[in-house]
């Protein structure tokens, strides 16, 4: 029985991740000032209350008008207070937002009250997600239908996850254990049991489970059987010969677009330029590309895109 | 004090009896009393609604109610309380009845179209109610696209047209208070003359202006989505749901101003009237009220810092909100330091403002965590955010209802309720409020996200303490309804000015004539002069 | 209570007083028309910036004669109320009169040739919805042009129609003389809200029909 | 405090001017004044042209010109309002390519 009481009693969640102690350090930050602020108050309140209460009914106190010096000083401090808050949230935001380079990816797709996750190396979970413990985890996430809501509580992180874009978030586990993924955006009726849990293993437990599962194919190697299934490769030939401009090496580099514009190929880039080629048209290119709406599934998109990103200058697709 | 009338004095309720003269009537003050009837049934409705949630987040699995049952619930107590209780309750209910009253009018500048106004609500209600009983809708109070726009399949479209009506009944309370307190004031009743209630008023009626019209046409965008099947939100053909997510909340976080500021202005009522002293600092509070109106139209987008709303405008968003919750804290300050050296008297109306200040002061500062980038990932769409603006909206809003209410009941009816009975039912309510939704802070932060019909079970001990405080806040509701109503039949004759308050419409009879004032009054002094009230008589 | 006139309601002390009520309540609810139709214009200006061709190509398939010729007769409408109005305050019935009955004759009209415009985006299939057919590669996202052409357009018939039942309403009181120099409120009260519905088409007509034509 | 009559001469002034910038905005719609992708130049010219006429109406047509500094006030916070919705709306679309996160909005 005891646990279920400590667990009960528990006022702080779990810190499972590098930026969990930072937020809470600012959450009890924000809760001291909320305790003083509204003890000053009932302090005040009731002292007045009682020190100035009403002794006969014809009592008529002096008129007060006001001071502009209080008015200032109780302007001026809680705006004071106020943007030190918003300074030290911003920059830890600013910090928590930006994942960092060695990220392992992870494709998630959020569908009307389940989340399907991808590994690269072509694992595939539902609900379910393992991880190395120490090692940043990118997120790249899209829906098939409604906006759902990637969150992992013990890891201070939440992302909406918007139909007809890519959003992301990341991640860094420092603890290992298994750690609730809720849908925080109301998608439906079953959107209270569209969760999950995330494993945080120990690297060598991680690698065993990664051979373990299913062999199956690696998302490269998925989605460049999908290009050659979907005749990509007789336009985008991959020495630039065909119609349609070469795809090796592009992934992260910034195109000229035909109207003039430049634009950075990213997973959003990629995805529109299947859905609706004519949008953004590269310079020296006809816009003949036809649109493979309804053609191609969300996970299939994830799989070219993985594909194209594998597509480095040495010509040949890596794991 | 009056002396026992030998025969009764005509007022505006015993002129006439019949139910054309209530229907029909343009009369202020019953309109008043038209709107306080139809949102009483309202708030019976959406508390009945809460409670059926609490009822059933008693057991971490859902044994009361299947899963869309329990969102249509959320939905209605959403839908109900908000747009059908909160946002009239004080404009409609003490708005229609004070405002005229208080500058010196014998009515509101558009009379007719104030009785417009009721039967708009009436029908959007009408529309909302049938909603309901047709198999209810669950897309939540915000409707957020694509689900609402084109996966749910219950009754959005009959929904969204009755919130799209009613919307106009806060539009059209809104112009007339606008006009009424522009070009309507009693002679020598400048704007710095004005009591604080009607400067909250003034500040309610522009946000009433200037948001509402954006809620209606993007409610009808998805009326006309999911009816026509024509895409505008419809990421499918290239449209964005976030969009959706800017033109709703541009209005819905004003309109949570709406809620609490006329709250506010019936505070610095009942902190001058029981303190018998000045406010402190009268132009700040007047400032701070407009202050709130302007800014609360520029922070909408802390609603959705995670909503793939682009970080830029995350951090111009939060930066802005901070600076909303500096009025808020200024009016605050501004109450307490009313009460120095004042002569207090804790009757119940003042009961009320102690409570309003004590949880609005919460509510408030916990709106600083959400308005704070970093804290609010963590936070957003957990109950965090639902005991948020629960103390805003019951610790704030409803309080300074009630406490409205009670204070000008005697000016309504005519007669006076029970104090004793008052006090108890403030107390009975605040407890059970902090019991109910002191917890829910704890639950967000340990991670539970609202409108979860199931829940993991290390929540349940905090869930099961706020069903409990749910219970005690239910029954205290049920108190003043009782001796409230008793009081109309019962109560001892309250006579014209029973509190000794300051105010325009403590000068005329209890209840008041149809035309408020024998002769218009004419104003020579400072509001709440307290003070100077012995000496000689004000008008 | 003061002497009262016939035309001055009870609530209010003088005449002048009403009628800067009236004015100012028309001026706080055409505040909200401003809103209300800015919501549409907001949507139409983010989803501009991100489908620029799309938006091009869909405002070149509307029909630009009849959109200006709109947009004339709306204008000449306005100078018919305006003249409408300065006749019931100089208490010139038969230019009231006149001036009334054109201003709903153009009123009509404008609703006649925006039902032209109508019935042809039906036939050209350019209605949004299952029934949408468009060539060429921005068919997709032309559609979004199209909700919102309609629904802003439609919105403001709608306003167009109210407004031209507001007019009949003056001309019968006109005819029967109840308006003179010292009670024309109502006639300016809505000349103030037909005014605005001109100046709503103002801005819609360039954002609709002007969108890239050189392209 | 009702304001003077408006002489005839100036309504009919002003409606020929709005007929004339109607012509002139069809007209400079015809001719790219670039601005790149958007067109931007075209459509700051259009608007320019729109607010004059907009303006020709409210002041004359509408009586602004001779009512009180109340009505004013009014109208000019209509528009305000409507400026902080576009504003602060679009601030969020035009700054989603700044942050090298996927979903861009228009880069």
């Amino acid at each position: 029985m005891w646990p279920q009481v400590t667990q009960a009693l528990r006022l702080v969640p779990e810190q499972a991740s590098t930026v969990a102690g930072q937020v809470d350090a600012l959450f009890l930050f924000l809760v001291a000032i909320t305790v003083f602020f509204t003890g000053l108050i009932f302090l005040l309140v009731v002292v007045f209350a009682l020190k100035y209460r009403r002794r006969s009914d014809d009592e008529r106190p002096k008129a007060i008008h006001g001071s502009l010096v209080l008015e200032a000083f109780w302007t001026v401090v809680p705006l004071g207070i106020a943007l030190a808050i918003f300074v030290w949230g911003t920059y830890l935001y600013y910090v928590i937002s930006r994942p960092p380079a060695a990220a392992m990816e992870i494709y998630v797709v959020g569908k009307q009250w389940m989340w399907k996750l991808q590994h690269p190396t072509g694992q595939r979970e539902i609900n379910e997600l393992h991880v190395p413990v120490n090692r940043p985890v990118r997120l790249t996430m899209t829906s098939e239908d409604v906006i759902h809501s990637f969150y992992v509580p013990a890891f201070r992180i939440k992302a909406d996850v918007v139909p007809g874009k890519y959003t992301s978030t990341w991640f860094e586990a420092t603890k290992t254990g298994e750690y609730h993924l809720f849908c925080a955006e109301y998608c439906g009726t079953s959107h209270a049991v569209m969760g999950g849990r995330i494993v945080v293993m120990e690297p060598a437990e991680y690698e065993r489970w990664l051979t373990g599962g299913a062999s199956a194919e690696s998302l490269p190697a998925a989605g460049e059987a999908l290009f050659a299934r979907l005749a990509c490769n007789t336009c985008h030939k991959s020495d630039g010969s065909g119609r349609g401009p070469s795809l090796v090496g592009k992934f992260g580099k910034t195109e000229r677009l035909a109207s003039g514009e430049t634009v950075v190929v990213d997973e959003s880039y990629v995805r529109e330029s299947i859905l609706n080629p004519q949008a953004k048209i590269t310079t020296g290119y006809p816009p003949i590309m036809p649109t493979f709406k309804g053609l191609v599934t969300e996970d299939q998109l994830l799989q070219l895109i993985a594909y194209i990103k594998s597509l480095k200058m040495d010509g040949q697709a890596k794991p | 004090m009056s002396d026992a009338p030998h025969e009764p004095r005509q007022h505006y309720l015993n002129c006439d009896y019949s139910v054309r003269s209530w229907l029909l009537t343009t009369d202020h003050k019953r309109i008043g009393i038209l709107y306080l009837v139809s949102i009483s049934a309202f708030f019976v409705l959406g508390g009945v609604m809460a409670g059926l949630l609490r009822l059933e987040l008693l057991t971490p699995h859902g044994d009361l109610v299947q899963a869309e049952t329990y969102n249509k619930f959320f939905t209605m107590h959403g839908i109900t309380m908000i747009f059908f209780f909160l946002i009239p309750s004080i404009p409609a209910v003490l708005g229609n009845f004070l405002v005229p009253i208080m500058i010196g009018a014998r009515d509101l500048a558009f009379p007719k179209i104030n009785l417009l106004s009721w039967y708009v609500y009436t029908l959007g209600a009408a529309f909302t109610v049938v909603a309901m009983v047709t198999g209810g809708v669950d897309t939540g109070w915000t409707f957020y696209t694509p689900y609402s726009s084109t996966y749910a399949n219950t009754n959005v479209i009959l929904t969204a047209l009755g919130v799209f009506i009613t919307g106009f009944s806060s539009i059209l309370t809104g112009l007339n208070f606008v006009v009424t307190i522009h070009k309507m004031r009693a002679p020598g009743l400048t704007w710095f003359r004005l009591p604080l209630f009607i400067w909250a008023h003034y500040a309610t009626a522009l946000i009433m202006l200037l948001g509402t019209p954006v809620v209606a046409i993007t409610i009808l965008l998805v009326a006309l989505e999911r009816g026509l099947g024509i895409g505008i939100f419809d990421p499918a053909i290239g449209g964005d749901p976030v969009l959706f997510q800017h033109l709703f909340w541009f209005y819905s976080h004003p309109a949570v101003y709406i809620m609490i500021l006329p709250s506010m202005g019936v505070m610095s009522e009942l902190v001058a009237c029981f303190s018998r002293k000045r406010v402190f600092g009268y132009a700040f509070v007047a400032g701070s009220s407009m202050a709130i109106a302007v800014l609360g139209f520029l922070v909408w987008g802390h609603h959705m810092f995670v909503s793939s709303q682009s970080m830029y405008a995350g951090i111009i968003f939060s930066l802005l909100s901070f600076l909303v919750a500096i009025p808020s804290a200024v009016k605050v300050f501004n109450w307490t330091a009313t009460m120095y050296k004042g002569s207090i008297s804790l009757q119940t109306p003042m009961l009320y403002a102690f409570g309003f200040v004590g949880l609005f002061t919460i509510g408030g500062l916990t709106g600083l965590f959400l308005a704070t980038l970093a804290v609010d990932v963590h936070v957003h769409d957990t109950y965090f955010v639902v005991a948020h603006f629960h103390y805003i909206m019951v610790g704030g809003a409803i309080m300074g209802f009630l406490g409205g209410l009670h204070f000008w009941w005697p000016k309504i009816t005519g007669r006076m309720y029970p104090d004793a009975w008052g006090r108890l039912a403030a107390v009975i309510l605040f407890v059970g409020f902090n019991m109910t939704f002191f917890p829910q802070f704890v639950l967000g932060f340990l991670g539970m996200p609202r409108r979860y019909h199931v829940y993991p079970p290390e929540f349940q001990m905090l869930n099961v303490l706020s069903t409990a405080g749910a219970v005690i806040l239910g029954l205290g509701y049920v108190l003043p309804a009782l001796y409230l109503a008793w009081s109309i039949f019962k109560g001892k004759p309250a006579g014209d000015n029973p509190w000794g308050a300051t105010g325009l419409e403590w000068h005329t009879p209890s209840p008041p004539p149809t035309f408020n004032f024998e002769q218009t009054p004419v104003v020579r002094e400072e509001a709440y002069a307290y003070d100077s009230q012995l000496e000689g008589h004000r008008v | 209570m003061s002497e009262h006139s016939a035309q001055v309601a009870h609530q209010f002390d003088d005449a002048t007083q009403q009628y800067e009520a009236s004015t100012l309540g028309m001026w706080a609810f055409l505040i909200t028309e401003i809103m209300f139709f800015g919501g549409l214009f907001a949507g139409f200006f983010v989803y501009i910036l991100g489908h620029a061709a799309a938006f091009a190509e869909g405002s070149r398939h509307l029909d630009l004669a009849l959109g200006t010729v709109n947009t004339l007769v709306l204008l000449g409408s306005s100078l018919t109320m305006a003249l409408a109005v300065r006749g019931a305050q100089r208490g010139d019935r038969r230019g009231q009169v006149l001036f009334l009955v054109l201003t709903i004759i153009l009123g009509v009209a404008f609703l006649g040739i925006k039902g032209l415009e109508y019935a042809h985006k039906f036939e050209q299939h350019l209605v949004p919805g299952p029934l949408f057919r468009m060539e060429g590669p921005h068919a997709q996202s032309a559609q979004l042009f199209f909700s919102f052409y309609f629904a802003m357009t439609g919105v403001h018939a709608l306003h167009m129609i109210v407004g031209v039942g507001l007019l009949a309403w003056l001309l019968v009181n006109a005819l029967r003389g109840r308006y003179s120099a010292e009670y024309f409120t109502p006639v300016e009260v809505s000349g103030l809200y037909w005014h605005f519905v001109d100046v709503v088409w103002i801005f819609l007509f360039p954002t609709l029909y002007l969108v890239a034509r050189h392209v | 405090m009702t304001h003077p009559t408006v002489p005839l001469r100036r309504y009919v002034g002003i409606f020929a001017a709005l007929i004339l910038l109607t012509g002139l905005t069809v007209v400079i719609a015809f001719f790219d004044l670039g601005g790149g992708r958007l067109h931007a130049l075209n459509a700051i010219a259009a608007i320019t042209i729109a607010v004059t006429k907009a303006l020709l109406v409210v002041l004359y047509f509408m009586h602004v010109r001779y009512s009180s500094r109340l009505t004013w006030i009014f109208v000019g916070a209509g528009v305000f309002w409507f400026v902080i919705m576009i504003v602060l709306t679009l601030a969020d679309y035009l700054s989603r390519g700044w942050f090298p996160t996927p979903g861009s909005w228009s880069s």
